[in-house]
């Protein structure tokens, strides 16, 4: 007997409607969740549910759906809370997406805290979305970015910290938690402890990390962490960021105008309270509901049966794409990551394959995966990459190892 | 009337209201504070004056505008905390105020009605120099716009 | 006959789940459409069938589902478009609200156009979304904010601008269409040709202009005009800002990361092409898509049906309020503003009559209405709004009316 | 292999990508510029030859990586320029290369497309010092990140 909890893809895969249908008369191998999951059934269910019964603007109303609004709004940021396992409900504020999150502390506290001789420090691995907002406010405000390296793993070589913590003042480290390009599983928890001995703050891209792995932002020790609605069964349109109370109070707010207001005069605005201070306009409200709905739907599952799933399709994975003549993988072996597989043929470009694998019904993604830096490092412009989450099964990624010999074979 | 109304708007809380008890200023207050309520821009001016012992309530009065909810509940505070020491209301439960007010208060309402309770709260604190608690009843709430 | 095409309110309200439930036992009147309109069935079925058949992330897959989840959301961009009558459909952005919008153009146009000596121009008519940003970054660039005052009938002094001008260099305008408080009608395209005589950019917020009346952004003569698609019976999470081409890639970008970029380096990173350069992460997809229908459904109606409809709401409103004892009505004459109608009874609080009418099924609202600076001119801490969309039914207006005698009975 | 594959990688264009026409390099070109596709991060550099009369076409060449379609689709090109003067090949129609590669494409693989094509463009007109028109073809397709 197994002492991890385990899921059942092939069940919860009738959630989700999207594997209703055929692709180019096939069943649909849908191996690109790294860059949106599915969404179930009681994620669309609650969001209808939402708006054909408890509609209207929130926070201000006081009318029976404007309370129904508000307390679902609200209810949606004690799941987000508890699903990080965040101390205070009040650190939770609602984005559009992970990035939103990152830009918002890049802005709000890097452009009053970021000057000449100060150090961002980031990874070869991140995303774009953790790397051009740290370039863009370094730029208006003289600070420098520096990029931790890889090893010929794919992991992070932490033997340069030293050197960097001597060319000027770490003010800022931000990393992800995995790679959505090799699905490296970084040492944030190490990582986080050494920004704060620098006296720096520590910001974590968590868009990969929420869908696949128990979050616990104390445990981790970071002091802003970003996830990404969209990826872990959520709609599109909501995410969220949580920051420590005392760095969120102390900070300027982002984006300003409504409902983030304690009082408005032409000589003086004074800014509302946590997390209103941080939500400018209408937020995104049955969207947030429906990240409500997509948490309780994971935890039901759980997320350590999420993980383990995911770690033996990653290995199931490694081992079929070994035995394909002529591929080359890159990153950690299946144990030090998660379910994030890039590859490629040597000699044929990611797009002909991700191409040629659509006419076989198996959905993967063909490029850069918005991590230029790395495409670099690897020496290559583009990579094949097949992602798995719950409803992944076995039987998609033979139909992509056939699709992958079918490839060779046109351009045999 | 229908029943929701009849609850909501008790005759008590109308008489607190067309009748505040406590209103107006004291002129060189011992504690002092104004409050806002984001949500509808009321304001509340709540002023004490200490007895001889720097510690009993001696006197609070407020002034301000606002909703039958918040004018009543403050009208309602200033009978409940006169003769009460500085420490003993500057913890005071808000249960205890939700309690004699008497009726169920929706998120936003309760707001209204704990806005003269936390102003109240912040002119102690002030006065007496101790830090504002994180958990000040009703700040959260109050300050939610 | 009536030349002004008519719609039938009652036929269309079949379209919304919301009225079909009861509150407090009463039939619903939902008068709080200015702060974000209820949905028709359409808007929400459009959405579940985009999430149950084409969903996946957008614009780099080359399999089927990111087909056609892109096809539908340039299809969303494209629908935008023709609505606000724009050149260029790659001048349509996705915002999550009318906020993100106004904040997008202040950052990014403002920290790097805006210094001492300059002034922004606004309105005592702002909602804090038109308000706030522009006070924010004037703050962060050493600008001046100025507002135009109102006169006596709730509409805009112009006499000011003479003066306004010989204070500094306007360097940006930035009003309504139509303000959310009191239904006024600005003369957009006079003070557009005003602003561009200065020299300066106009940034219209048509957040409430966009429901109510048919929009042309050639036609107004403006730069930048934000809408706010959860008040035009679109969801939350979406709504769209558009801009001059000329000036959109002239200025920086705003938020960044994936999506948006050319190409990125740790030396240096390029800007991608509008309207990608302006969205960074994910966009809210299905959101957009639920805009794009709402737009649909919207010009089915017609706007200028829409319109009419407002305006003969609004009249037999003024005119049943008038009635009653004791209300004060803010704003100008019916014909002369959209369907909002703001108005105080002289010795109740706004919260006291929202509260009583909910009890009674009516839903208005009650507060600042997000204009602070205007609340001060009227010399009041709140109004009580009812406000008023294509399914709102005179019979609505009449229950408000029956609800206010109650109020007065309340506190006789 | 089944019908889709059967006509996206037909035997000409694999044959083209095989076998490119005109890949390489010329020193001292007289137009040349490199464009990328921000996609996939594919590179392609073209440079062109003129004659004596400094408008005809002598020698187009390219270089870089992509994908079979963008590279065949910048082969055929090659073939279908060289001998043509600068301002014909400055406005050609996408369509004529649409022809000329002669499948169906998706809006994705329509960036791959028309890489070549847009640097050449972009060659000629800088070469000839002819601002970039706005509607440059495929221009805002390529750019499309
Ligand atoms: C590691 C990582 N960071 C950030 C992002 C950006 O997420 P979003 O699109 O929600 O902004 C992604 C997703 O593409 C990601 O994989
Ligand atoms: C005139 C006006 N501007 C801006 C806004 C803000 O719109 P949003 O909530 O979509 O950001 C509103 C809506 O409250 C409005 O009425």
């Amino acid at each position: 007997m197994n002492a991890v909890p385990k899921l059942n893809a092939h069940t919860l895969r009738a959630d989700f409607p999207i594997f209703e249908q055929q692709m180019h008369g096939k069943p649909l191998a849908f191996l690109d969740s790294a860059a949106s999951s599915q969404k179930p059934r009681q994620v669309l269910d609650a969001m209808t549910e939402f708006y054909e019964t408890s509609y209207a603007n929130v926070h201000r109303g006081v009318y029976v759906l404007a309370e129904r609004a508000t307390e679902a709004l609200e209810h949606a940021r004690e799941r987000v809370r508890a699903f990080l396992n965040a101390p205070d409900v009040r650190e939770v504020i609602f984005t559009r997406n992970a990035t939103e999150g990152i830009n918002l502390v890049a802005y709000a506290w890097g452009l009053s805290n970021l000057g000449p001789g100060d150090l961002v420090v980031v990874t070869e691995l991140e995303h774009h979305s953790n790397f051009v907002p740290w370039q863009f406010i370094a730029g208006k405000t003289g600070a420098e970015v520096r990029m931790i390296p890889l090893d010929e793993h794919g992991e992070l070589d932490l033997s340069v910290l030293e050197g960097i913590a001597h060319d000027g003042r770490v003010k800022v480290v931000a990393t992800n938690l995995i790679s959505n390009s090799l699905g490296t599983i970084n040492p944030v928890a190490k990582l986080a402890e050494w920004a704060h001995a620098q006296g720096a703050i520590y910001v974590c891209d968590a868009a990969q990390g929420a869908p696949h792995t128990k979050i616990d932002v104390q445990a981790l020790g970071v002091d802003f962490l970003a996830i990404s609605g969209h990826k872990m069964c959520g709609p599109s349109g909501a995410s969220a960021l949580w920051g420590r109370a005392e760095l969120l109070q102390a900070m300027d707010p982002f984006m300003t105008g409504g409902h983030m207001i304690n009082s408005v005069r032409l000589e003086k605005t004074t800014w509302g309270e946590l997390p209103h201070k941080f939500e400018a306009g209408t937020a995104p409200m049955a969207e947030a509901v429906g990240l409500g709905a997509a948490i309780d739907y994971l935890e039901a599952i759980g997320l350590d049966a999420i993980e383990a799933h995911e770690h033996e399709l990653a290995a199931y994975a490694l081992g079929r794409l070994g035995d394909v003549p002529g591929i080359k993988l890159y990153g950690p072996p299946a144990d030090r990551r998660a379910g994030i597989v890039s590859f490629n043929f040597e000699d044929i470009h990611p797009h002909d394959v991700a191409q040629i694998l659509d006419l076989q019904g198996v959905a993967i993604r063909a490029g850069h995966h918005c991590c230029q830096p790395l495409m670099q490092k690897l020496g290559v412009a583009a990579t094949n990459r097949a992602s798995f989450y719950l409803y992944t099964i076995p039987e998609e990624i033979d139909q992509l190892v056939d699709g992958l010999h079918a490839v060779r074979k046109v351009f045999a | 009337m229908d029943a929701g109304l009849e609850s909501l708007y008790r005759e008590v809380i109308l008489d607190h209201y067309k009748n505040p008890r406590g209103h107006g200023v004291i002129e060189h207050a011992d504690a002092e504070a104004e409050g806002q309520n984001p949500l509808c821009g009321d304001e509340v001016s709540i002023y004490v004056a200490f007895g001889e012992d720097g510690e009993t309530i001696d006197e609070v009065k407020f002034s301000g505008r606002g909703c039958a909810i918040s004018q009543a509940a403050t009208s309602m505070l200033m009978e409940m905390t006169k003769g009460r020491t500085a420490d003993d209301v500057a913890s005071l439960d808000k249960e205890e105020l939700l309690a004699e007010i008497g009726v169920p208060l929706t998120p936003v309402r309760l707001k209204c009605a704990m806005l003269g309770l936390t102003t109240l709260k912040v002119a102690l604190h002030k006065a007496k120099g101790t830090p504002l608690p994180d958990g000040l009843a009703g700040f959260d709430d109050l300050e939610l716009t």
